[in-house]
């Protein structure tokens, strides 16, 4: 049985648990998010290219907060969902979670650290590959800090300020975003004004940033974005001990007052 | 409970970028980029990220408006495509077809700038049908 | 040799009592610090420091109240954390970290606040200025 | 655009003149930043203005505005001169390339630096880069057109083109980029003064007869119709007594509004079908609630010749109406035949019959494949990604000479300062649509004019300051932007924003064939307001 299989009778059979399922759809090749309701749309159930399918959650829950649903996740789409619901953005009580691991093709593109979900997951979907590590982030690491200036200078002018790295990034979900204060960020000026707005991002992220890519994946320039994030991902976990993801429990490091003693 | 996404193609620039449209319950509320796309490859500007927000606004036309006395009065269809087809008729057959003037739209879909070209040429007789294409 | 422009955010209930007594006890200092009196280190944002930098600041001093000290109990907690992770995006980025400093000063520490204050004017001149590096 | 948006990958180097690609072409502007970035391609801009993608060019010539001809002719001077011509295309495929030889030897580079002034060696380079590489685009769009020499600034760019072989191959070609999501496809469809589908003359009787068969009527007209700028005269003259504007709105896209709210108050009667009362339908005697893109089926065609599907996402707003159900239901009710259509997809039909360059297109098809390229001749034919390939339409290759001329109205005593208009990333044509999206106005609220930081300190105004634009057909007032985007002598107003409309100053001369207005040059002075 392969994966596309496997996955849909894992759906088919939460559909009868649950008012509606939210996974990929394919119609004629083009793949999307959806709210999977009937058995009989299973034919057009999809597994690539993926998508920030917590996002969608988010926004259904926002209209219907006690409706019981199901969510297909990818490893970094379960990482993504705890970091979420530790920030009341999701709600998992009424929340099943079918689990589904990424080929070693998916975790390579993705420099996934861990291409499988293992922590919310009421049912498994795909064999377990192993983590790719990061090569760009540690390229970047061993670079003098002035070949980083350049390197980045010339990523970030080429920024279009489409909101994009935002707007894919299911941790970004204030109401009001500072990137869009004209005290933080000059609007209406592209590039935007380097350090700003790529570096508030930067900030903004720290501790939030799961590694999903969604940011990459949607920038029309390819800024290699996650790479930065990835090494303040590291340094988080070195300064406070906190890896985004990994633990409902575990509370941010920004978000909590510093025990006096450290 | 209803969410889908509606596979479409950009309004702004001529690019040619697809994009998603999101469907909650019978509205829509937001826009995603479609993966995988040859042009828009999962990518899109700040236009196209904001398709979606003029779709719903308040702004927008629901009636057909007739002006009375230099104010704007709703009226019903069938009253104004009488009023548009008699006076066009009316100025067709007093000062020929030439005396009509069409602008059709780059905004408007291939189907609809076709029809309003064929109504044009074919039934008011004149070529005087343009669009914005210099502009 | 460049004259440094450096702006210390300073807490209004330690850091800048203590910048304070260092002008009336008439330590010198260098005068390329320029202090900006805020209501607690707490409240200087990653947002704050970088718009200070691209406004032309060749380093940023942030100057808190030591812990147990803090008049809002635990403002200079978030100070303690948020510095350091800007640091080292500042670092990864391609700006030198030492631009940004983070220390505690207190009412009573005149001498320490003109010591960090020389100390640090010292370190930002060996670094190019920031008009450069933000081209 | 002769070649797609796609084989630009393929390109060794990009000519990019009159074309703000990152922020009006953002996807196809990043495309050719990465094609630079990732693959070395040589990237050359022509601007005035120092757009984003002259930060990033290898070559950066700031051209005075309107001078296309003689840096283009100069450029092709030097590499005739260079032997880079390719003389085995030229001598196959073209006609007419000796007279534009001689003619191009008067553009030698020093009387090019006078007209245009770019700097000798500048234009040197940029001659060898674009000549020496294997392929070579051009791109352009509205910086090139929208001039009274706006045709022989293509004639030129096509010159160029062809007198290096960069043609009828991928990553060359003549590239405009349309600036309307479906300007190509209103041109493709007829929506011309010339033209029925397809580009087929209304002039030639052999057309006319076939579209009145179709149509099943007689007596279409053989005589060339009014653009959109000569119908304005023409209404505020008397001529045309009544006008039909579906989703358009000249008061703020055309030359000299001020002009044309008078032409548009003349008219006995104006309806306008529209999503939002624009500033042309609060004139009107008439409106007719159309529906967005969201509301209906349909398709679009891209700036490379690309038909691809609109799909409904949502019931029409209101009592609201596709347009194409307007169309039919209006004909229908004036009487007309053949306006009882089911679906787009049988007015696709139709079309398809008809317009020989669309006759392989097809809902069907489109749904499966999702996307087809014109000329699609059959339902075999999977469409034609790159134009021209070993023979021109025509037949051969043709080259005009063509010769600079200044622009209709050049800056003098009164009013010192060159004017040029055009959009921003932020906000699309008229605005009626963008001004209406809270984040796009949210980042760009209101109207603004781009001065030089020395024209500025002159004029004693800074950044963010009024100032008073003013032109022979009006005035207006906007914040200035204090950059160095623009050089001396030259500001640019985007035309979005109705409370400080940059039409109202523009000059309506027009280029003669093309009938396209002069919105990149006219003369202004400025105030501090």
């Amino acid at each position: 049985m392969n994966r596309l299989e496997a996955l849909r009778n894992a759906v088919g059979e939460l559909l009868d648990k649950v008012e509606g399922v939210i996974a990929l759809r394919n119609k004629s090749g083009h793949v999307a998010p959806h709210l999977f309701r009937e058995r009989e749309e299973l034919n057009g159930l999809g597994l690539s290219p993926k998508y920030p399918l917590p996002a969608t959650l988010r926004l259904i829950q926002n209209e219907y907060p006690e409706a019981k649903l199901g969510i297909v996740c990818r490893g970094c789409e379960e990482r993504g969902l705890i970091e979420m619901a530790k920030r009341n953005q999701v709600e998992l009580g009424n929340v099943t979670v079918i689990g589904l691991a990424c080929t070693a093709d998916e975790a390579e593109e993705c420099r996934c650290a861990k291409p499988y979900p293992s922590v919310l997951v009421d049912a498994h979907v795909g064999e377990r590959t192993e983590p790719v590590p990061d090569r760009v982030a540690e390229e970047l690491r061993q670079k003098e800090v002035a070949e980083r200036l350049s390197f980045w200078r010339s990523q970030f002018d080429k920024c279009i300020k489409c909101y994009a790295c935002r707007n894919a990034c299911p941790q970004c979900f204030c109401p009001e975003c500072t990137l869009e204060e004209e005290l933080w960020v000059e609007r209406g000026r592209v590039p935007p004004p380097f350090p700003s707005f790529h570096l508030i991002r930067a900030m903004h992220t720290a501790g939030k940033c799961v590694g999903c890519r969604e940011c990459e994946l949607s920038c029309p320039a390819h800024i290699p974005m996650t790479a930065l994030y990835a090494l303040i991902r590291q340094e988080m976990g070195e300064m406070f001990g906190y890896e985004p993801g990994v633990d409902l429990e575990d509370q941010p490091p920004l978000v909590l007052p510093m025990e006096v003693e450290i | 409970m209803e969410y889908r996404n509606v596979l479409t193609t950009c309004p702004y620039c001529g690019t040619g970028c697809a994009l998603y449209l999101q469907v909650l319950d019978g509205s829509v509320v937001g826009t995603l980029p479609v993966k995988g796309h040859p042009i828009s490859e999962g990518a899109l500007c700040i236009k196209g990220w904001n398709a979606h927000g003029f779709i719903h606004h308040a702004d927008r036309l629901t009636k057909p408006l007739i002006r009375e006395q230099g104010q704007f009065r709703e009226a019903g269809w069938d009253e104004a495509y009488n009023l548009i087809a008699d006076r066009f008729s009316s100025f067709k057959s007093d000062f020929g077809p030439d005396s009509l003037a069409v602008l059709s739209s780059a905004k408007c879909t291939n189907e609809e700038n076709y029809l309003l070209q064929k109504f044009t040429r074919a039934f008011l007789g004149t070529n005087n049908v343009d669009h914005c294409a210099r502009l | 040799m460049y004259e440094p422009k450096i702006i210390a955010y300073a807490c209004t209930y330690c850091s800048y009592p203590g910048a304070d007594l260092a002008g009336t006890s008439r330590i010198k200092y260098s005068p390329n610090v320029n202090i900006i009196r805020v209501l607690c280190s707490g409240r200087v944002s990653a947002e704050l420091i970088l718009r200070t930098f691209r406004e032309g600041a060749d380093g940023v001093l942030v100057l808190g109240c030591h812990f147990g000290d803090c008049h809002f109990i635990n403002g200079n907690h978030r100070t303690a954390k948020r510095v350091p992770i800007l640091q080292r995006i500042l670092e990864f980025s391609g700006i030198e970290p030492e631009r940004l400093r983070l220390e505690w000063i207190s009412a009573s520490e005149g001498e320490r606040f003109a010591h960090v204050v020389d100390e640090f004017t010292d370190t930002v001149q060996q670094l190019p200025p920031m008009r450069q590096v933000l081209g | 655009m002769t070649n797609s948006v796609l084989d630009l990958e393929e390109a060794d180097c990009i000519l990019i003149t009159g074309s703000n690609t990152t922020e009006q072409h953002p996807i196809i502007g990043t495309r050719i930043l990465r094609a630079h970035e990732e693959r070395g391609a040589k990237l050359i801009v022509a601007d005035p203005r120092r757009i984003q993608m002259a930060i990033h060019a290898d070559l950066w010539l700031r051209q005075r505005p309107g001078s296309d001809v003689a840096w283009l002719n100069g450029m092709m001077n030097i590499i005739i001169n260079e032997s880079l011509a390719d003389e085995e295309f030229i001598a196959n495929r073209t006609e007419g390339f000796e007279e534009v030889k001689e003619a191009v030897a008067r553009y030698t580079p020093d009387v090019v630096e006078r007209i245009s002034g770019i700097p000798q060696e500048e234009l040197r380079q940029a001659a060898l880069m674009y000549g020496q590489a294997e392929r070579a685009a051009i791109v352009y769009a509205m910086g090139i057109t929208q001039h009274t020499s706006g045709v022989d600034h293509v004639k030129a760019c096509a010159n160029l083109a062809m007198i290096t072989g960069n043609l009828g191959r991928a990553g060359t070609g003549v590239n405009p980029l349309r600036g309307q999501n479906n300007v190509q496809g209103a041109c493709d469809m007829g929506a011309l003064v010339n033209v029925y589908p397809g580009y087929q003359v209304v002039t030639n009787p052999e057309f006319t007869q076939k579209f009145e068969e179709a149509w099943g009527v007689t007596g279409c007209s053989d005589k060339v119709g009014l653009t959109v700028t000569e119908m304005i005269d023409a209404a505020e003259r008397g001529e045309v007594k009544a006008m039909y504007i579906m989703g358009e709105n000249p008061v703020l896209s055309d030359p000299d509004s001020n002009h044309v709210i008078e032409a548009l108050q003349a008219l006995d009667l104006l309806v306008v079908q529209d999503i939002f009362l624009t500033e042309t339908a609060e004139l009107a005697d008439v409106v007719l609630p159309g529906c967005s893109y969201a509301e209906k089926d349909g398709t679009f065609t891209g700036t490379d010749r690309r038909v691809q599907l609109v799909r409904q996402a949502v019931p029409p707003i209101g009592d609201s109406k596709a347009d194409w159900v307007i169309i039919c239901e209006l004909a229908q009710r004036m009487g007309a035949r053949g306006f009882d259509y089911a679906s787009p997809a049988q007015i696709m039909e139709e079309i398809a019959s008809l317009t020989p360059i669309y006759a392989g297109v097809s809902y069907q098809r489109l749904e499966e494949q999702g996307f087809l390229q014109w000329p699609c001749r059959t339902a075999e034919d999977v469409g034609t990604p790159y134009l021209h390939e070993g023979q021109f339409t025509r037949g051969l290759g043709k080259m005009h000479v063509v010769e600079y001329q200044d622009p209709a109205e050049m800056p003098d005593d009164e009013y010192p300062f060159m004017l040029t208009t055009g959009r921003n990333m932020f906000h699309f044509h008229t605005g009626s649509m963008t001004r209406r999206s809270a984040k796009l106005e949210q980042e760009s609220p209101e109207g603004y004019v781009e001065v030089n930081p020395e024209d500025a300190a002159e004029l004693g105004v800074s950044d963010g300051e009024q100032v008073k634009l003013l032109s022979r057909r009006g005035e207006i007032q906007a914040k200035a932007w204090v950059t160095d985007r623009v050089p001396r002598g030259l500001v640019f107003a985007p035309f979005h924003y109705a409370e400080a409309a940059a039409n109202v100053l523009t000059n309506p001369a027009l280029d003669p064939q093309a009938k396209i207005p002069e919105y990149k040059v006219c003369a202004v002075r400025l105030e501090a307001a």
